[in-house]
């Protein structure tokens, strides 16, 4: 195929059309600092709340409990230290779980090394989330749960209406990490009892660089970054207005299309791992099987490793990827794929393909002839494989 | 990210296999990525290497450096072989990324063991090869990403 | 004037068409995640890797010392608060002015908060920084200086070099905030001694929410915002890829205009200066009348108040700011203007003019004449004036 | 940023001057921002004001919260004048931004200071009249920005 066919959309994903083309009087044009007081800025102050609107629409919330961010990691980063400080009298304690992302998780390892304890709940084989672990990790100085909502690895959604229940009923603040789910499933913060949530723009066909953190009302989290009084004084910095149009766009694209989309998407990942698990030997699928987001598959192939077959699937024009792409450098095993059980051996021969709107069914089944042929050939070439 | 000899040696891994009754066989495992290097030796009588094969479960800089070392032994005499170093393996494959380096001290770490096996089944000493640790250690390894 | 005449340059520029037309294609075809492994996504990196480049060589920096952040604020905030983690053993005092922008003003009191001692140094009455109270304050547990390149409200430049001398003569580190000089003056690090420096696009004709830090190689700082390995493991979170090309190419742009552009600009300026100072009664010009940048005034008008002025320029098509934006929905006059000694009613009736280079000698001109009649129109309203 | 109305009596503002040898005099400064206002009453034999002129340093929301009390009080007799609070001031401009509220309670005061100094001038006690502080205090003003 000519075509290049993008099957990483986990990992980052195309700013539609509609998105840039809403953003781009805001960069030349209508560029003033919403913080002005004279009328040319107040239609930056306007598109801003536009956005502010749609956004806290698509999750039932109020719109002041929105606050837009740098992205998906600023958001984590701000949801966490910022309850440890502010709820710090209360309690030092923290739960979150051993699948989250590393905005999670070295957020957590930094509260740690500042006299904070966090409890890692671990999931189950399926990849969800233990829920007795959960209720039985609580003390009385617990402060947080934080949990995500869909796992950017295996797409596994984790029981979101259970935590918040949890959390309600011991009076402890649930932040959830939605960077994957958001735009994908419908989320309403009040039915799930969700105090805080952290979303990125460029997940969900936005812009790169811009996210938003919802902050339930009456909550006593300070800002993150200090400074100027932005964003109702709660996150300093002159407002990225091109950045909070093109999130706002992509939120409603991602709502009107949601049901739709997720369904077409859905249908295409299903013949995907239909196909791979029936004609490759020695494949599973990582992840709960029907709990999962609908663009996501992860297969294990065992005998051969993750990087030579992205390299492979690469010079067929495949984009795909082995764990999150963050941690792409690193060589360890997936965090995600070693807390569902996985030996390490087999946690490093994964495959991570996530789908997209413009996905098709031609894309698809070239992709699993070509994984069908890399896989055989990096099997002859293993020192584990025997046929 | 990688050269275009290591490309080309990962596409087109040469001497891919195994050796039916091997002079040598070494299998070394790389503590640092879990990852996995087998070679074969074939080692006629005046000590040439006639024969080279690999198999290797890894990262594209492993299989290129396998295919690559092979390559390099090949029609060597253990003397030579030995100065098959990881080094000498990345220069001949026009280098490779920081964290890529570690990597090629599986091929340096397979070739020797491999020529001990063949050592110990001969019962012989080879000048200036050492027992081989069973994997390579992380203090070896100076990464700069 | 039908045409807006925008003045407020210090509060946000608009992005020079070449910058959109230089992001553009990373958004909707070079959208890749420069993390993945993949080659569709080396183009990104790659971008990323000149911009980087670019912004070093305008500094005179090594290139793996520039490290991408959401803009100043941000910054500024990780310049100080890892470098307060990270040396927290040497000491905990550290030095700034007292007419910084709120960015390092607001993170220096949350260090007050969390154990660590700041002294604000004074300023001069033309707003210059007194280097004698600056090596008073040093103590053996200093451990940073952070003192702006350039106010945002009064544009005085800092005797950066003797503060740079100062600091490594006494073995503290050096930030410094340069958001508002950097892209109008010539600034070397190595030559100054900058450890530290932080800068925004929107200040100079490039996109919104995207800027960086400057960190010398060698300096212990950790992560300010915690996830993945991006930016050298020191900055997480998916790497804004539009707004970096953006940054780098206003960056260029900026440094290839930078002496025309300043000369104009300063002209225009200066022809602004003499004709208020001459024409307009009781006014003042605030800041040091060489030291400043060139494309700032800031004039005080006695007897009357800012807020006033601001909306009746505003109905000339005259955008125009008194004080910080991100400050102007505040009351309290601005803690520069109080610094260099102006009494709590004159600093309230302050007007801050900063020029771009689009700015015309009518455009001057027009303002002048502008400023002339609604200030003698709200002398005539004020209780405070007897003519 | 204001209404129509607030704009409208800011640029042009209504009753703006001195009124020479007046019945009352008030000035009141805002302790919050530092702004000042002056209102000029001429009350005649009857009780009602005849006349009502301001002086204001202050913002754009004072300007015309000024403008619109004097209107408010002007043909009105002392006891009316009275019900001119600054949340009726605020009305008749169709509101203000929280951040503003502050700035109608000028108004409110300075019609205060000048009905008091009118009243002590007169030796006359206005019922439901206090002796004006000097400057608004900031636990009166609530704000939601
Ligand atoms: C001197 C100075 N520092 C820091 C900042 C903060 O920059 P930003 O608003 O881009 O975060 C600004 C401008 O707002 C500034 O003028
Ligand atoms: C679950 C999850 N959380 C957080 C992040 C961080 O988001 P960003 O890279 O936009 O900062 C990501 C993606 O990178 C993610 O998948
Ligand atoms: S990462 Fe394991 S051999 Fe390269
Ligand atoms: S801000 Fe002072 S009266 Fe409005």
């Amino acid at each position: 195929m000519d075509k290049k066919i993008y099957l990483d959309n986990a990992a980052t994903t195309a700013t539609r059309p509609e998105v840039v083309e809403a953003m781009l009087p805001y960069f030349t044009e209508m560029f003033g600092n919403p913080s002005s007081i004279y009328e040319f800025a107040s239609q930056n102050k306007k598109a801003v709340d536009e956005a502010r609107t749609t956004i806290a629409n698509s999750l039932n919330a109020e719109i002041s409990d929105i606050y837009f961010t740098a992205g998906g990691s600023e958001s984590d980063n701000w949801a966490l230290i910022a309850t440890a400080e502010a709820y710090a009298s209360k309690g030092k304690h923290i739960i979150t779980s051993k699948i989250e992302h590393h905005a999670i998780l070295h957020t957590c390892e930094y509260l740690e090394k500042n006299g904070f304890e966090v409890t890692y709940i671990d999931v189950d084989e399926d990849g969800i989330l233990k829920l007795d672990e959960l209720k039985k990790a609580i003390r009385p100085t617990t402060i947080l749960i934080s949990i995500m909502f869909a796992n950017n690895e295996i797409g596994t959604i984790q029981p979101i209406k259970e935590i918040g229940e949890i959390a309600r009923e011991n009076n402890i603040l649930f932040h959830t990490d939605a960077v994957q789910a958001y735009g994908q499933l419908n989320i309403d913060v009040n039915a799930l009892n969700i105090d805080m949530l952290s979303a990125s723009g460029h997940k969900f066909n936005g812009p790169k660089g811009i996210g938003f953190l919802y902050i339930r009302k009456g909550l006593k989290l300070k800002s993150f970054i200090h400074g100027g009084g932005q964003e109702r004084h709660r996150r300093a910095g002159t407002e990225n207005v091109p950045g909070i149009v093109g999130l706002g766009k992509a939120a409603e694209i991602a709502m009107a299309t949601l049901e739709e989309r997720g369904q077409k998407e859905a249908a295409l990942r299903d013949m995907l791992i239909q196909r791979v698990l029936t004609e490759i030997p020695y494949a599973r699928l990582n992840g709960h099987r029907a709990k999962r987001l609908p663009n996501n598959a992860n297969f294990s192939f065992q005998f051969i490793e993750g990087e030579s077959l992205l390299i492979m699937l690469d010079m067929q024009n495949i984009c795909a990827s082995s764990g999150s792409a963050c941690t792409s450098g690193s060589l360890d095993p997936s965090h995600v794929l070693l807390a569902i059980g996985l030996p390490h051996e087999i946690a490093h021969g994964s495959l991570r393909l996530t789908l997209s709107h413009n996905t098709t069914e031609e894309e698809i089944n070239y992709t699993v002839d070509k994984i069908k042929e890399i896989v055989a050939k990096l099997r002859s070439m293993s020192p584990l494989y025997e046929d | 990210m990688y050269s275009e000899k290591v490309m080309d040696h990962f596409t087109n891994p040469r001497n891919v296999g195994e050796i039916e009754n091997p002079s040598g066989v070494g299998t070394v495992g790389n503590a640092k990525c879990g990852d996995i290097m087998r070679i074969y030796l074939d080692i006629d009588d005046k000590g040439i290497i006639n024969d080279c094969k690999f198999k290797t479960f890894g990262c594209g800089a492993a299989v290129a450096t396998s295919s690559m070392a092979t390559e390099l032994v090949k029609g060597k005499n253990i003397e030579e072989a030995l100065k098959v170093t990881n080094k000498a393996v990345m220069d001949a494959l026009d280098g490779l990324p920081p964290v890529k380096v570690h990597c090629s001290l599986l091929a340096e770490e397979a070739i020797h063991a491999a020529l001990w096996d063949y050592a110990t089944k001969n019962n012989i000493k080879i000048e200036g090869l050492e027992k081989p640790k069973d994997d390579i250690s992380e203090e070896e390894v100076t990464e700069t990403y």
